[in-house]
């Protein structure tokens, strides 16, 4: 199956990444911007297939390395 | 020589490429805040090293934007020389200035340390101070320095003399080993057509005086002043 | 929007013991509202108040001709003539970094830059002391890895070259890493700032980055045991912009070439509530702060949180009165927030506002007087026997070295290193991997030299020697290079204070670090104190870091470690290896980690170092390399491997395993031209200093008495291999 | 309107970051992970409220910064 995983920073951790695209965006002209994040984005093929077990799988993965618990939620989106 | 340096909020190696230069050739570069639109008359501008807005997105991409690579642009068009220095390397291939990009290093940490380059082509005002074929010995310090283009690029580079260093090892042979950061064949630094604009990864500004361990960097500078004085 | 009623809970979460809430009660008159409580608590936490340690500190030498400003301040100052002076600081932060290695250690480095530049300074240099648990500890790697990106990603974004440091693995880190991150400035002297605000009416600045939810409660965190339920409070971790700190330097500097600031300091632990606090404390005056004009980058924050976050990247100034537009220029252009937020009064209270209302009232010096200031008790340590070269056993010296030169301990620390941009800026003319970094002071042929140093081990089997051992050990390591020792800045590390046995390692080890200071004219002008390391009941090793630096008056003058050429006279000065006890040889060869550690003899010290750097100084000396750990063969086979020429050494003495790594203090090994040999032992002989001729460099190996060459190839190999193979 | 914007690298272009999150992943005990790839993932609120005119800003947003159309391919989802 394919593991699609998004990371993200959790609400109100400073996220320099993002507040800085915010600020390019608004010097190249783009008007009406109200706020910009920024996370990671992994996409992976594992071989289980039942998606249950996939899904437990890839949390354990996000939980042991994706994602840096301390300041990153993540979410799983699994297909086919 | 008229020469200028570019300062990004974020750039940190500004200072050490106006050392280096006044060092080297006698005349001290104008520094010219990102926000001034308009370039006075040069010869040679530097974008220099460093992390122009955090380098956040990516290295070099909001600096790329900024009005006042426009006017560099501009300039490089009519021909003068611009010099991108690692970040500044990073801006020109954003920009569109040169071919490629620059990617995560192969082993994704930073990575200061002096490396060996193989002077690729003595045909340009930046490299005619160099012997093709010379190693040099110039650091780098960068964490997205790993120089990726297609294939069709990159033969283009290598069929029009365009690429300028390449890692090697000390006998002057472009190996895996000697590659810091998994660049395409071990490209360091690349012309544009015109030869008139360079970027590199390495630093020349740093090994341009013996108390900071070598001068390899040295003859750029000189070869650029001679050429445009 | 209620407030939380104040329960004895609530007090207890605040760390405030009853004793301490009493004392609240007594000086508000009244009990205080949760903001007023979250002051109180942080006021007097462990981390600003240093409630166990001051009556310690206070005891060590601060003063010298050439301090200009001692412990106090944001950092300390020392005078570098020709208007210049040197400002320097170490600050630890090893709770964080344990939890985020990363952001941790990355926030870390932001913030002892922030305590530099503060005074006016340019920050020239940085500096990390890292502690980690034993290599085969689970987490270790990744702690390594993240600690060592953090700190890389923040130094380099921002531009200041991180020159040198220390990386050790103990098992008793495995739960209580070591952060310690040091910065050194240049400024001038008619342009240094302090803290101390002035001036009734005077508007209060508050510039650099917004406010959120960061790290509130902080500096409690660093104040308590740590125990396995602290990942709930993992929120606490901040997260760093090293851009916009570097945009923060600049237009700080840009705004300290004007007259427009009357005082500043940095929101560092404690935020807000700190910075202002003590610019009123320091001034004798009051401050009034409309907390609605404070920037924020959440909504709904409370006057308790925006007293308390520890957001990253935030100044506040007091300016003089007129002065206002200049400034919001200077961070205009440097896009960064800038709002005027109050202004100095004279009731000596702080009032916050916000809404309109009136949400904290507090009594500035009342509070600041009434600070607890414990005198903890304490025990000495016990006395360790003597370890006798005798009952040692001994192995083949070849085989000793390798594992000593390849192994965690003794490797080389380029893996980390190269990690760091040790060159920007131009002026590392030492770059790491010597004795002590060297960076020349821009525009000028002087120099900086700079260290870090302190050897845990020693201090654990005897605090008194150990803290000695620790000032002595940056002293040589910069007068091994040919600078002027000028002053340190100190770390201490250590377990917890309520512990009678954790107390009397703190005392001992300030005891005998103050002895060194004053034996050395080596005064301490700042310094940090992080107590509480300890997880689960286990204390960390004593650690007290020592971050010293020394002035080059010519950048030409200094020496390296490796040899200069094949042929050179090898010299050892200082007296034969002898002392086993707590040596690299005893732990790592005999698996033994035992014996008092190697005393140290401050006369002898002073008189040795005085007597090398004066040869560097006139030119005399091609490579320098002070005797520390693994004592006089690892260090002869580290100027080898710098140098790639090898070297034949003679030994004497009854057990030549103690004569090649007996730790005794206070020794170098020179490298000259043969030509001045001869001369310098003379010199030696004359100035009352051991010394005698201790081989030539030339060959590829490294060969004893003539004997058993080992290959300067092989011990590179095993030198350089151990980190990243650890790594992966 | 919030737009979720994905960058991924173009096909061919060598991903080091998934290339070493896949090998930390095996050597965590993670078995049957077929490849791995990583992206970015930025989340922006735009108060333009026509999602047609959205989709034009946010795409000339992606062309201009969010994504180096060298190396990068981009993909916008509007919601709300
Ligand atoms: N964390 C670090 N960052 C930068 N340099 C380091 C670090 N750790 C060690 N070094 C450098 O490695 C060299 C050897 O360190 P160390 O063995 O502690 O030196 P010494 O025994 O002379 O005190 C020194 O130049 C030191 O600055
Ligand atoms: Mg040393």
């Amino acid at each position: 199956m394919k593991a699609k995983v998004h990371v993200t920073l959790k609400p109100g951790v400073l996220d320099p990444q993002g507040k800085a695209v915010h600020h390019a965006l608004e010097s190249l002209g783009f008007a009406g911007i109200g706020g910009v994040r920024q996370g990671k984005y992994i996409e992976l093929d594992v071989a289980e297939t039942d998606p249950a077990k996939a899904k437990v799988q890839v949390e354990e993965m996000c939980k042991k390395l994706l994602a840096n618990t301390v300041i990153e939620n993540f979410a799983i989106d699994l297909e086919g | 020589m008229k020469s200028a340096v570019i300062v990004f909020p974020g750039s940190n190696c500004d200072r050490d490429a106006a050392v280096a230069i006044t060092r080297v050739t006698g005349h001290a570069p104008r520094m010219i805040w990102h926000r001034d639109a308009d370039l006075p008359d040069l010869d040679l501008i530097v974008v220099p090293g460093g992390f122009s807005y955090g380098d956040y997105l990516r290295s070099g991409a909001m600096a790329a934007h900024s009005p006042i690579m426009a006017a560099v642009k501009a300039k490089a068009d009519k021909g003068v020389r611009v010099l991108g220095i690692c970040n500044g390397f990073q801006v020109l291939t954003e920009a569109g200035l040169l071919p490629g990009a620059l990617m995560r290093n192969q082993s994704l940490s930073f990575i200061c340390r002096d490396v060996l380059l193989r002077v690729e082509t003595s045909n340009s005002d930046f490299t005619s101070g160099y012997n093709a074929g010379q190693v040099v010995r110039i650091p780098v310090a960068h964490h997205d320095g790993c120089f990726f283009a297609d294939e069709a690029t990159l033969d283009r580079l290598e069929d029009e003399d365009r690429v300028a260093f390449r890692y090697c090892d000390a006998q002057g042979n472009p190996a895996d080993a000697a590659n810091p950061n998994g660049s395409r064949r071990n490209i360091a630094g690349i012309l544009n057509p015109g030869r008139n604009v360079l970027g590199m990864m390495p630093h020349p500004e740093r090994l341009a005086d013996p108390l900071l361990g070598g001068t390899d960097g040295a003859p750029m500078f000189r070869a650029l002043a001679a050429a445009l004085s | 929007m209620s407030e939380p009623a104040i329960t004895p809970e609530i007090v207890a979460e605040h760390g405030l013991s009853p004793d301490e809430y009493d004392r609240v009660l007594s000086i508000m008159g009244r009990a205080p509202n949760i903001t007023e409580l979250g002051i109180f608590s942080v006021m007097w936490s462990e981390h600003c108040s240093y409630k166990s340690s001051k009556k310690w500190l206070k005891t060590l030498p601060t003063k010298a001709p050439w301090v200009i400003c001692g412990p106090g301040e944001n950092a300390g100052v020392v005078d570098i003539g020709d208007g210049q002076a040197a400002i320097f600081k170490m600050e630890s932060h090893n709770h964080p970094s344990f939890i985020e290695p990363y952001q941790g250690a990355a926030t870390g480095v932001g913030g002892i830059l922030r305590d530099v530049f503060t005074m006016g300074a340019r920050p020239v240099a940085n500096l990390n002391a890292l502690r980690f648990g034993a290599p085969d500890h689970p987490k270790t790697r990744h702690l390594v890895a993240g600690v060592v990106a953090g700190i890389g990603g923040y130094g380099n974004c921002v531009g200041v070259p991180t020159v040198g440091g220390e990386v050790e693995f103990h098992p008793s880190y495995n739960g209580n890493i070591l952060v310690n991150a040091m910065t050194i400035g240049i400024a001038d002297t008619d342009k240094i700032f302090y803290s101390e605000a002035s001036g009734v009416g005077n508007p209060v600045v508050y510039v650099g980055s917004k406010t959120g939810r960061d790290g509130i409660h902080g500096a409690t965190m660093a104040s308590a045991e740590f125990s396995e339920d602290s990942e709930e409070k993992r929120p606490t971790v901040q997260v760093g912009d090293p851009f916009t700190e570097k945009l923060l330097i600049e237009a700080c500097l840009e705004l300290m070439a004007t007259d427009a600031i009357v005082a500043i300091q940095d929101m560092g632990a404690a935020g807000l509530t700190s910075s202002s606090f003590e610019m009123a404390s320091k001034g004798g005056l009051g401050v009034e702060i409309d907390l609605d004009r404070v920037p924020v980058r959440e909504t709904g924050m409370t006057p308790y949180e925006i007293m308390l976050s520890e957001s990253q990247e935030r100044m506040l100034m007091v300016l003089e009165p007129g002065k206002e537009d200049v400034a919001k220029a200077v961070f205009d252009k440097w896009e960064l927030d800038f709002s005027i937020i109050g202004r100095l009064t004279d009731t000596g209270r702080m009032v916050l506002t916000m809404g309109g209302k009136t949400v904290a009232d507090l009594p500035i010096d009342p509070l600041a007087q009434a600070a607890p200031e414990y005198d903890r008790p304490w025990t000495p340590g016990k006395k360790l026997p003597e370890i006798a070269a005798a009952e040692v056993p001994e192995r083949p010296w070849g085989e000793a070295l390798l594992t000593l030169v390849g192994g965690p301990q003794g490797s080389s620390r380029r893996w980390v290193w190269e990690q760091y941009d040790h060159m920007v800026m131009g002026d590392t003319v030492g770059r790491p991997g010597g004795d002590a970094a060297l960076v020349r002071i821009h525009g000028t042929k002087k120099g900086l030299a700079a260290t870090s140093d302190v050897t845990p081990r020693y201090v654990v089997a005897d605090a008194h020697q150990g803290g000695r051992q620790a000032v002595a050990e940056a002293w040589r390591n910069l007068t091994a290079v040919g600078a002027t020792p000028l002053a340190i800045t100190d770390n201490m590390n250590f377990g917890n204070p309520e512990r009678p046995a954790i107390m009397g390692q703190f005392v001992e080890a300030i005891k005998g670090m103050g002895e060194a200071c004053i034996a050395l004219d080596f005064p301490v002008v700042s310094g940090n104190v992080s107590l509480y390391n300890e997880t689960n009941g286990e204390a960390i090793l004593p650690t007290p870091t020592i971050g010293a630096i020394g002035l080059m008056p010519d950048v030409e003058q200094s020496v390296g470690i490796g040899f200069a050429a094949p042929g050179q006279a090898l010299l050892l000065i200082g007296p034969e290896g002898s002392w086993l006890g707590q040596s690299w040889y005893l732990a790592q060869v005999a698996n033994r980690a035992e014996g008092a550690p190697p005393p140290v003899d401050l006369a002898a010290e002073r008189r040795n170092g005085d007597f090398v750097r004066g040869l560097i100084r006139v030119g005399k000396v091609s490579a320098c390399h002070d005797l520390s750990d693994g004592g006089l063969l690892v260090a002869v086979a580290e100027m080898a491997m710098a140098s790639g020429i090898g070297a034949d050494v003679s030994a004497q003495g009854p057990h030549l395993h103690a004569a090649l790594f007996g730790e005794d203090q206070g020794r170098y090994v020179l490298a000259a031209d043969e030509a001045e040999a001869a001369g310098i032992l003379a010199a030696a002989a004359a100035a009352g200093v051991p010394a005698r001729r201790l081989g030539t460099t030339g060959g590829d190996a490294l060969s004893v008495n003539g004997k058993d060459a080992v290959k300067v190839a092989d011990l590179t190999a095993a030198h350089q291999g151990w980190f990243p193979a650890f790594m992966g």
